[in-house]
């Protein structure tokens, strides 16, 4: 077996100290600046390498990645609904947390892949962004048509000025506009503290998460089920799509990693108000409390195991 | 006329759509403090992404109090956690409200 | 039945016992603000350890109120900062409380 | 003696100032939350230098809370942002307030 | 045209979202953190130069300066009153803003002259400390007299014992006792990691200056002439005591900014309880949605591009 | 003498701006982040340390690191009620923190150390976490026997799930499990930012001790003659039981400090519940207004010095 990466190690902390109720607690205002940071940073490290990049290669990559978001958030939708008959706007609402991805994850298999050093496309942070938004567009189509209740100017806005978007395109576009040198004094801050960073976020992640965990048994098997067995679906569907992308093992791992993870800043905000009748707790549970331990422990270096074995190029198991 | 001071609990998310809801029906101002607690929509902390509650207060005249508590019940009550309360207050310079 | 509003303030050490006492008392739902104050027991500001207070609000019944009052009283006036309050007030879909 | 829940909405500058002028009233205590919200001097935002507000609370007896509001408006309703009721409450241990 | 400093970018990033009301806020608390953090990296680096520095040669440059406060105010105020007739309590409320300084800008601009590598006096922090406190003083004797309503004691407090003087004077005395050296050790916090510091500070102005954007049209378009057009002579006054002072180009820059600047710390909080009948909407407006704004992206490079060229010793336009 | 630490002016700047009431607060949250970092820094340290150590000669030492807190709590309570009659559950409050340890006052021995490049037993972090709990336990049995009014569950809950005890072991384990390699990349947050960290901290620390320092006169002299004394008491305890241990002189005066220490963190949390009759302010104000000012500003030296004339291998004041 391969040894965790020691960043996991803080999730775990987080989850064992929530679970047994331990007198910890890290306030809102930590856990908004965290998050803030590892967006920024996130944003900026691909901006950067994007600048350095082959746009012509790119965006055709980008478009592929879009339509990797729609079948991930069609898939899930059909087996929520044939094989459970979900409420429709549960499913969909679902659906779309699982289309959409998970920055925390991502910024943990970026961790993985940097420990290892594995090659993986920089810019790949492009593709987070470019995730986040196809899902949870389909997700409101799935339920409110092509007219939704307060316009499509407000689900726009839902969509694309949600916190995520903007700081991870924000740091892209600062990273691509300066370019690595103009980046270079603020490396200490950004890219050097990250790990110490995201440790402190998953740390806080941990302790929701076991805040979540409650909750789990209230929504019955079916969707403990699902938030454990459409990773494995999403990173098939993400290592797919990264092979038609022509990305290398590393990418690949990535986009794996993106497909498998769920939402949990940018879907809950946009469906809450969107559909609001969908229970925010059934999306929430499973993509928090389940999915997110299970990718960020389990899936991760399972998915690099097997990408490693069947992807062209992979070159087995190191 | 009386001066009522009316108080709503609900999700975080709602901020601004209860604002203008407020200020529309003909209240001139509101206070809002970040708020925890359980109901029968489970526990909310704020620690988390729309984890948290607002509690905000609108001091304002029966009628008004009744328009905002009526709109906010046809709009909201069916799918968010919400809870509203209605208390008579004493308030100084009562033209302002 | 009245519908009461019950607000207790008291140390943020106490949060979860009180929450627990609540709901066991039949209450179904709090809402907690955090805050800080002076009373007899000194000030009490939030920026340390155990410093800050809460501020927990509790919608019920009367006999309900009532009895989270006695219970609150019996078991943590004689050692704990706290003072509670109780007003009558109008509930929208009182059922619920 | 009626015992009155006297709460204050005003701009953060006034925290202190204001404490001073309650326990010099005759108050014995009081407790504070963090506020923002809207009113007829616009919007006050917690977000920035002294750009929030703060909700104040006082117990006391009627005619000190009479007091506290009469020398509050006299001193800072001209110029501060402020919003004072008055409700009145049924207290545990009315004693101490 | 000069190439903006990516410092900046994270300004406009902020300045965006708030403007197109994106879902994002950093809390009062991280705000608080930010500030004290950036206050006390200008001071320790101010002291640590203030160490090494000629104390015979400095203590006149800080006389110096002290009158240069004193005259932004009264100009500032001289301005208002004359061209416009405002109430004499809002007149000197924003002079006391405009004849003090913003620790923001200092910061930006120090991070303009060391991306281009331009020497500065290091120890000008020392002349933000000073700056902090005249106009604001004067700002209350313009409308009390020499009798303020609670005393001096009071208003004393309010100048000298606010968050701006007391943590960049104690961060002064720090770098001054302790020294290069002892000092080390604290390089990783205070001083590499300062630019990503100030990026987040940025990020957080830019929402507070959108959410205060629409109260300038309130106001009307003279205060919005004031806010655009001050800084271009409190630049000039600036550039001249620097020239008095005997200061090199990149200090000129510094004092200018200084001059250019206007306050949105020290004096909104003094003037707040000292002044309270005037109107804190004016000068707040102006100062942090305007004022701001326009110095750190167009004065900036404007002043040093003039004092380039004008400034005995500048040597031209590089 | 001994010059100061510069860390240590971090907290007389905090301690003089709260008692001269300057307009500077540091929010909870940023106090609550703080503390979880020092104490996740402290505990990964010692336990990349314990990693590299010989643990047939720690355990042993941590089973007398056992008794040593049992003794402080047992002098300090004896003294509390022998020298002053104090009610038995104020004694045994009071004990309980004196017998457990500052995380703080440990942190800044720790830079003392570094700063003259003395060496001591890195694993020492574990004597901390070690520490915390024996004098608390030992408070609750003085007061309530050994049938504790809520049972020992909730008892050991308090203790033992309390955030000091659950951070610095949760960093020991990561630290020990992870070893030195994996930890570094985590550095720059967790080691490099340290000392600045630990500054801002004391700054907090300061302010809040200010607050606290009205209150010392209401209790009385024998309070702050305690509060100042018994340090001294518990430094000779510790320098004993370090040389039992066969400590280094470093980590002879880490352990020496630990005994003057008194818990803030979780001594005051656990009695609070476990013993509520116990009046709260006495042993806060005791052990943050006094014992903690004293121990950072002189006693760390001051053991220091002795410690280098009495202690084995102690070598002299170098
Ligand atoms: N009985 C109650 N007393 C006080 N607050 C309540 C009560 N019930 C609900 N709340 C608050 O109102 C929010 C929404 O309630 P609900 O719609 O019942 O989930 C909860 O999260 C609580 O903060
Ligand atoms: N007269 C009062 N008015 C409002 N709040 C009070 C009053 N007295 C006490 N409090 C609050 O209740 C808490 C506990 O009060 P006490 O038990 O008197 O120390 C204080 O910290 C204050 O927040
Ligand atoms: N009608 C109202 N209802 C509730 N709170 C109000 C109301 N009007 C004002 N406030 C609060 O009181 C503060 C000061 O009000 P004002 O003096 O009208 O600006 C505002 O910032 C609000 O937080
Ligand atoms: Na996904
Ligand atoms: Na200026
Ligand atoms: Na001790």
């Amino acid at each position: 077996m391969q040894q965790l990466d020691p960043v996991i190690f803080f999730f775990l902390l987080g989850l064992g100290a929530g679970l047994l109720r331990a007198e910890m607690r890290l306030p809102a205002a930590v856990y908004e600046l965290l998050t803030v940071v590892l967006l920024l940073s996130i944003g900026i490290k691909g901006g950067v390498e994007l600048a350095e990049a082959d746009l012509l290669r790119i965006v055709p990559q980008l478009a592929i990645v879009v339509v990797m978001g729609l079948a991930l958030g069609l898939i899930a939708f059909g087996i929520l609904r044939l094989a459970r008959g979900l409420p429709r706007a549960d499913a969909a609402a679902i659906a779309a947390h699982y289309g959409s991805v998970s920055v925390g994850t991502y910024a943990v298999a970026v961790a993985f892949l940097d420990t290892r050093q594995v090659f993986y496309e920089g810019y790949a942070a492009a593709f987070v962004v470019i995730l986040e938004v196809p899902a949870i567009l389909l997700g409101i189509v799935l339920v409110r048509g092509l007219r939704p209740t307060h316009g499509w100017g407000s689900v726009l806005h839902e969509v694309f000025l949600g916190k995520g978007v903007v700081l991870l395109l924000g740091g892209l576009l600062i990273g691509l506009v300066a370019g690595a040198d103009q980046i270079a004094p603020f490396e200490p801050f950004f890219f050097d503290a990250f790990k110490g960073i995201l440790a402190i976020f998953l740390l806080d992640m941990g302790l929701v998460a076991a805040s979540q965990a409650g909750t789990i048994r209230k929504h019955g098997v079916f969707l403990l089920l699902f938030a454990l067995g459409f990773p494995m679906v999403g990173a098939a569907v993400g290592g797919f799509f990264a092979w038609m992308a022509g990305l290398s093992l590393g990418g690949a791992l990535l986009l794996a990693v993106l497909g498998a993870s769920a939402s949990y800043i940018a879907a809950p905000a946009a469906m809450r108000l969107s559909v609001p009748e969908a229970n925010p707790g059934l999306s929430l549970t499973a993509s928090l409390a389940v999915t997110f331990p299970f990718n960020v422990i389990v899936g991760i270096p399972l998915y690099y195991g097997v990408l490693s074995i069947l992807y062209p190029g992979g070159g087995g198991l190191s | 006329m009386k001066r009522m001071l009316l108080t709503v609990i609900t999700e975080q998310a709602l901020e601004r759509p209860l604002i203008r809801c407020v200020l529309d029906t003909g209240a001139r101002g509101y206070t809002i403090t970040d708020a925890r607690g359980l109901g029968h929509r489970g526990l909310r902390t704020a620690d988390f992404e729309q984890g948290g509650n607002i509690r905000l207060e609108v001091i304002c005249e029966e009628d008004i109090a009744r328009k905002i508590a009526d709109a906010l019940h046809h709009r909201y009550f069916q799918d968010f956690a919400m809870v509203l309360f209605i208390q008579e207050v004493e308030v100084l310079r009562a033209h302002k409200f």
